[in-house]
């Protein structure tokens, strides 16, 4: 057999080994290549920032352990960010098999700030069929969630007190890897318009930028890139979207010198081919 | 009446939400909210129907001793061991959201990591420019997938030429991203928009009746 | 339980997961059936914890009997279970089809066409901003000739439609490009653990 | 939402003058000593296009809503603005809110509908002084019962359903409806083709979607197809299902598809079987069907989500043939690389129509053209209007 014989019939396994590698080994040892701040990530940190104290943010947090190693990070900035500017936190996910997850974020991060459940923040959980809790949130939120999460009732928390709906919140963010992102959108935003910003996984972001362009969201924030940028931004002591990076781009730059090897294969193996022929 | 019960419900209350939609006042929004939670509990009924029907099918399995029915066994440890942990008591620390930590999460999250093998596997093996349209699917995605990580910023800033200003690939990647994609996506959902609410049409008003037919 | 046996358990799990990547296994498989049956009883607490109480059972507590009415409806499905009666499971069927169907005809309508028809409606020329505007708006009506299905794509139509799905393929390519870092990511997630394991194994010290 | 508040103020001042005329009488009572300025305007309106129990209170900000000036820290400023209401003028005020410096609205949602209310903001200062404005009202609240923003939403629904439904009527009473043939349908045939010349079977997954998806709907026409073709190439199909009402459907569709075709007997009902509903399960499972039975071709078609790749992936080292469909836009890229043919989006639906030649699907189909002529040329419209900076042309499609 000729190399690229080899090369074309390679056994996956060894693509599948040389991933692993690339993701190990920066991991062990980081690199440290600087982060560029974008302006998408600039504008959702500074719409955050322009809000008063004691303000109230509305964080539905949306996924699971099969995506939370993406948008962990993400969500925690957030989180950071909220409670470092002394905003009061709404927080709910209608994700199912994501409760549990966020609920031991959201309490990680308040004990960091030393905040008090029900005054400065609150956990709705989960309620299933995503479209019609966003959509009947818009009425109230208690119709959806009449109990918190850990079955208080709203009313008996002091912090929300006078907040109905989308009307007493000053923003929301979801960070979000479900369809539910349509579901904000379009039950959401689109009947109550209330601004809507958006954390995604990298994968679906680009479904979304459109929504930015027609003033659908104010924002988008993309993946683990986008949460490296947010912790720059917030002075994050322990960076771990930021240290993902160094792994990011020699992953990166491994596939892309797999498409340019299979793509040079193949074009020898044609050749020949053709020549053979002929 | 087998079929036109079902016939007439949904076209009630199909009709009432497209119309609904357009009405503000109270007492429209009230019964909205009614029918939108009776959704959710009959939803429940729906997905313990789901579960029933797992609880049977591995059962059989069990009792008639089918190939690898010791897996069953397994399956059906971690769903009714989940139960009982859950009724016993669910907040931080407690065995229930422990069992979650330990057994569901490492498993769904590796999951949903085997993707990135696969596709560097995909990008080995199917990225290849066979065609016009396959060399402009791929050259999109390198130049994307190179300008999204700072190695590419690193090895490819905005630079001048002359008088050219030449962009970096990161504002390439992010051109790519908001021009070309943001209006391919616009295209596609307007074909979509228009496709699933025509079906939604016929599906209220029984033309397309996928519940009737089995 | 101790904590260096619960990341051990999760650890070992991982391990058996990633082992389909060698080939198919009894490890995976086992890891496989256990997810599915934790999953299912998960579903089932926590719909009966934060969704079946707060709409059915509190209400009820509070003397309001409506609640009554979908579960009702919603035992009907189980009708499906005895082929002469299993007609009647098409009762809530018909009412979930209805809902879901009636309430997706103006949404859909208003965020997928009527919005997006709105945002490409922006002032062109040849500035920086507007030539963008133009680009856009030009890819748009091409990548919509594409899906046209009432003529032949011929003549100048012909043209937009190739315009069209290279527009099209840009956009799919841009998402792949896109999706390798999600990917990337929940791989590292797991490499991450895996580390911190074996670090906790060797070093004694836990994550 | 202060944006789409104040085209609502606008438009209450065209709507509402009477309660405007209420509010411009000022009374302003300063207690004495008072340093700060009140707020020169109030006005108070029912929320257009809400539910009812809503009133928006609106004022303009006092003079001294401001930041100090440098070099004067004691200078006195806005600390807030108290909301206070009564139910007749001669009513005590209760205070029901309060807003921070430089807001200019308070939605009061604790009022009942049709009751009269006035209103009056009361400026608090840094210092602790008050200052009271006029009273603005009376005002009642009630509900709405059509949204005027909606407008344009629904008489664009009523025409594109009205459309819909001729032309499937014309459709159903004979009228040849063209559709341009979908380059790579061929290619179902082929691969089935290919299936029988290697005596293997044809595997066809219908995806996660729910009985009711719109892809899913097009799947079981495509599913009838291949049966058809399978019947008599005497190949066989295997769909393996993700949802119970899916495989009951995808049954029958199996089952009348062979029945047409002459082979009644050729139908086995494990043939269409219910796996889990648990995505990965699932794709474990038919990913394990794939690598055994090693079918020649492989069908995706209808809803799929992360496991799109993996199916594609896990079919190529098994060397399937594999067409894919659907509408999951996010999913399209991996079907692109890893499958043979693809159907993108809407291609979906038509090549279903394309197939069956219903007259429902293609009377659906011709309306959706009609659609999307509509929206490509008020696109243009509204482009030539926005270059022109005709606003208004533009405005009237703001479904917002």
């Amino acid at each position: 057999m000729r190399w690229y014989e080899h090369l074309l019939n390679l056994d996956r396994r060894v693509l599948y080994a040389l991933i692993f590698i690339a993701v190990l080994i920066p991991s062990l040892l980081p690199i440290g290549l600087p982060i560029n701040i974008s302006p998408e990530v600039e504008n959702v940190f500074g719409r955050i920032d322009a809000l008063e104290a004691g303000e109230i943010v509305l964080f539905p947090l949306e996924y699971d352990p099969s995506t939370a190693a993406e948008l962990e990070p993400m969500a925690m900035a957030m989180l950071r960010h909220a409670f470092q500017k002394d905003l009061r936190v709404l927080a709910c996910c209608l994700s199912p098999t994501g409760v549990t997850l966020v609920e031991d974020e959201i309490a990680r991060v308040a004990a960091e700030y030393d905040r008090e459940y029900g005054v400065d923040y609150v956990y709705l959980g989960y309620q299933p069929y995503p479209a019609i809790v966003i959509m009947t949130m818009g009425e109230n939120f208690r119709t959806p969630f009449p109990l918190d999460y850990y079955g208080t009732a709203l009313d008996d928390l002091p912090m929300m007190h006078g907040v109905r709906n989308y009307d007493d919140v000053a923003l929301v963010f979801t960070v979000n890897a479900t369809s539910g992102i349509d579901f904000w959108i379009i039950y959401g935003q689109g009947r109550y318009k209330f601004p809507l910003g958006l954390g995604s996984a990298a994968v679906m972001a680009t479904n979304y930028y459109q929504y930015v362009q027609s003033g659908q969201l104010f924002g988008i924030i993309s993946g683990l890139r986008g949460a490296a940028e947010y912790e720059i931004l917030i002075d994050t002591e322990d960076p771990v979207a930021g240290r993902g990076m160094d792994v990011q781009s020699i992953a990166h730059a491994l596939i892309v010198l797999f498409i340019v090897m299979g793509n040079i294969t193949y074009f020898v193996d044609r050749r020949r081919r053709q020549q053979q022929e002929a | 009446m087998k079929r036109e019960l079902p016939r007439m419900i949904t076209l009630v209350t199909g009709v009432f939400l497209a119309l609904q939609y357009y009405v503000p006042h109270r007492s429209s929004a009230h019964m909205y909210e009614t029918l939108m939670d009776w959704l959710i509990v009959v939803g429940i009924f729906a997905i313990l129907l789901g579960i029933a029907g797992l609880v049977r099918q591995h059962l059989t399995k069990i009792q008639s001793r089918r190939e690898n029915w010791p897996y069953s066994v397994a399956l059906l440890t971690g769903l009714f061991g989940m139960v009982i942990l859950g009724f016993w008591g669910q907040g931080l620390g407690s065995p229930f959201v422990t069992a979650y930590f330990t057994l569901l999460n490492p498993v769904q999250a590796t999951m949903f990591a085997m993707l990135a093998f696969y596709i560097a596997s995909a990008a080995y093996r199917a990225f290849r420019a066979r065609t016009l349209l396959a060399t402009i699917l791929l050259l999109s995605a390198v130049l994307v997938m190179l300008g999204r990580v700072p190695l590419g910023e690193l090895v490819w800033p905005p630079f001048s030429l002359g008088s050219l200003e030449i962009p970096g690939i990161a504002q390439i990647s992010d051109w790519l991203i908001n021009v070309p994609n943001l209006a391919a996506k616009r295209a596609i959902y307007v074909g979509l928009g228009l496709g699933g609410s025509a079906t939604a049409l016929k599906v209220v008003l029984g033309i397309e009746a996928p519940h009737l037919r089995g | 339980m101790p904590e260096a046996v619960l990341t051990t358990i999760a650890a070992f799990l991982t391990l058996c997961v990633l082992s389909f990547l060698y080939r198919e296994n009894p490890f995976y498989r086992f890891a496989e059936h256990l997810a599915v049956g934790v999953s299912a009883g998960y579903w089932v607490v926590i719909l009966y914890n934060q969704s079946f109480t707060a709409k059915v059972i509190v209400p009820l507590q509070e003397g309001n009997p409506l609640p009554i009415l979908p579960c009702l409806l919603g035992l009907l499905l189980f009708t499906r279970f005895f082929s002469n009666i299993s007609w009647i499971s098409r009762i809530p069927m018909a009412y979930i089809l209805g809902v879901g169907s009636g309430a997706a005809i103006p949404l859909m309508l208003q965020t997928f066409v009527l919005q997006q028809m709105h945002a490409t409606m922006r002032p062109v020329g040849f500035g920086t901003e507007t030539f963008i505007n133009l680009l856009i708006m030009l890819g748009v009506i091409c990548g919509i000739a594409y899906f046209f299905f009432s003529t032949r794509h011929t003549g100048a139509f012909g043209v937009a439609t190739k315009v069209g799905i290279w527009t099209l393929m840009i956009g799919f390519g841009a998402t792949f490009g896109f999706t390798v870092m999600g990917r990337v990511s929940l791989l590292l997630g797991r490499v991450n653990f895996l580390i911190e394991w074996v670090r906790m194994l060797f070093g004694g010290t836990a994550a | 939402m202060a944006r789409s508040d104040s085209r609502h103020e606008r438009r209450v001042r065209r709507a509402y003058p009477a309660a405007l005329t209420l509010t411009a009488c000022l009374l302003t009572a300063l207690p004495a000593g008072a340093l700060i300025a009140p707020v020169p305007h109030v006005e108070a309106y029912d929320r257009p296009n809400d539910p009812g129990e809503t009133i928006v209170v609106a004022w303009e900000l006092s003079p001294d809503d401001r930041t100090p000036p440098p070099g004067d820290a004691d200078a006195v400023t806005v600390l807030s603005y108290r909301v206070l209401r009564a139910e007749s003028p001669t009513d005590t005020l209760t205070e029901v809110g309060s807003a921070l410096p430089g807001k200019t609205l308070y939605r009061d949602s604790e009022v009942r509908d049709n009751v009269a209310y006035y209103y009056q903001i009361q400026t608090v200062g840094t210092d602790s002084s008050l200052a009271s404005s006029a009273w603005a009202g009376p005002v009642r609240s009630s509900g709405q019962w059509f949204d005027t923003n909606k407008a344009v939403l629904l008489a664009f629904m009523l025409l594109f359903c009205g459309a819909v439904l001729v032309l499937i009527h014309q459709a159903r009473a004979g009228r040849e409806l063209f559709i341009r043939p979908i380059p790579g349908l061929s290619a179902v045939d082929e691969a089935i083709g290919r299936a029988t010349e290697m005596g293997r079977p044809i595997l066809f997954v219908p995806g996660l979607g729910t009985s009711g998806d719109v892809a899913t709907l097009a799947a079981y026409t495509m599913l009838g197809r291949v049966a058809h073709r399978t019947a008599e190439y005497q190949t066989g199909v295997r769909v393996p299902c993700y949802d119970p009402m899916v495989m009951t459907i995808a049954q029958d569709v199996v089952k009348s598809s062979y029945l047409d075709a002459g082979y009644p007997d050729m139908y086995r009902e494990e043939d269409v079987f219910f796996v889990t509903q648990d995505q990965f399960s699932y794709v474990a499972a038919v990913n394990g069907l794939m690598i055994r039975e090693r079918p020649a071709t492989n069908f995706y078609i209808g809803k799929f989500y992360a496991e799109s790749l993996i199916l594609a992936e896990t079919g190529n080292f098994a060397g399937s043939i594999q067409i894919a469909g659907t509408d999951e836009i996010v999913q399209i890229p991996f079907f692109v690389a890893a499958c043979d043919y693809t159907l993108i989006g809407e291609e979906l639906y038509a090549a279903s129509a394309y197939l069956s030649r219903e007259p429902p699907l293609l009377g659906t189909l011709k309306g959706q053209d009609w659609g999307k002529a509509a929206v490509m040329i008020l696109i243009i419209l509204g482009t030539v209007a926005a270059t022109l900076g005709w606003r208004g042309f533009i405005d009237f499609f703001a479904t917002q």
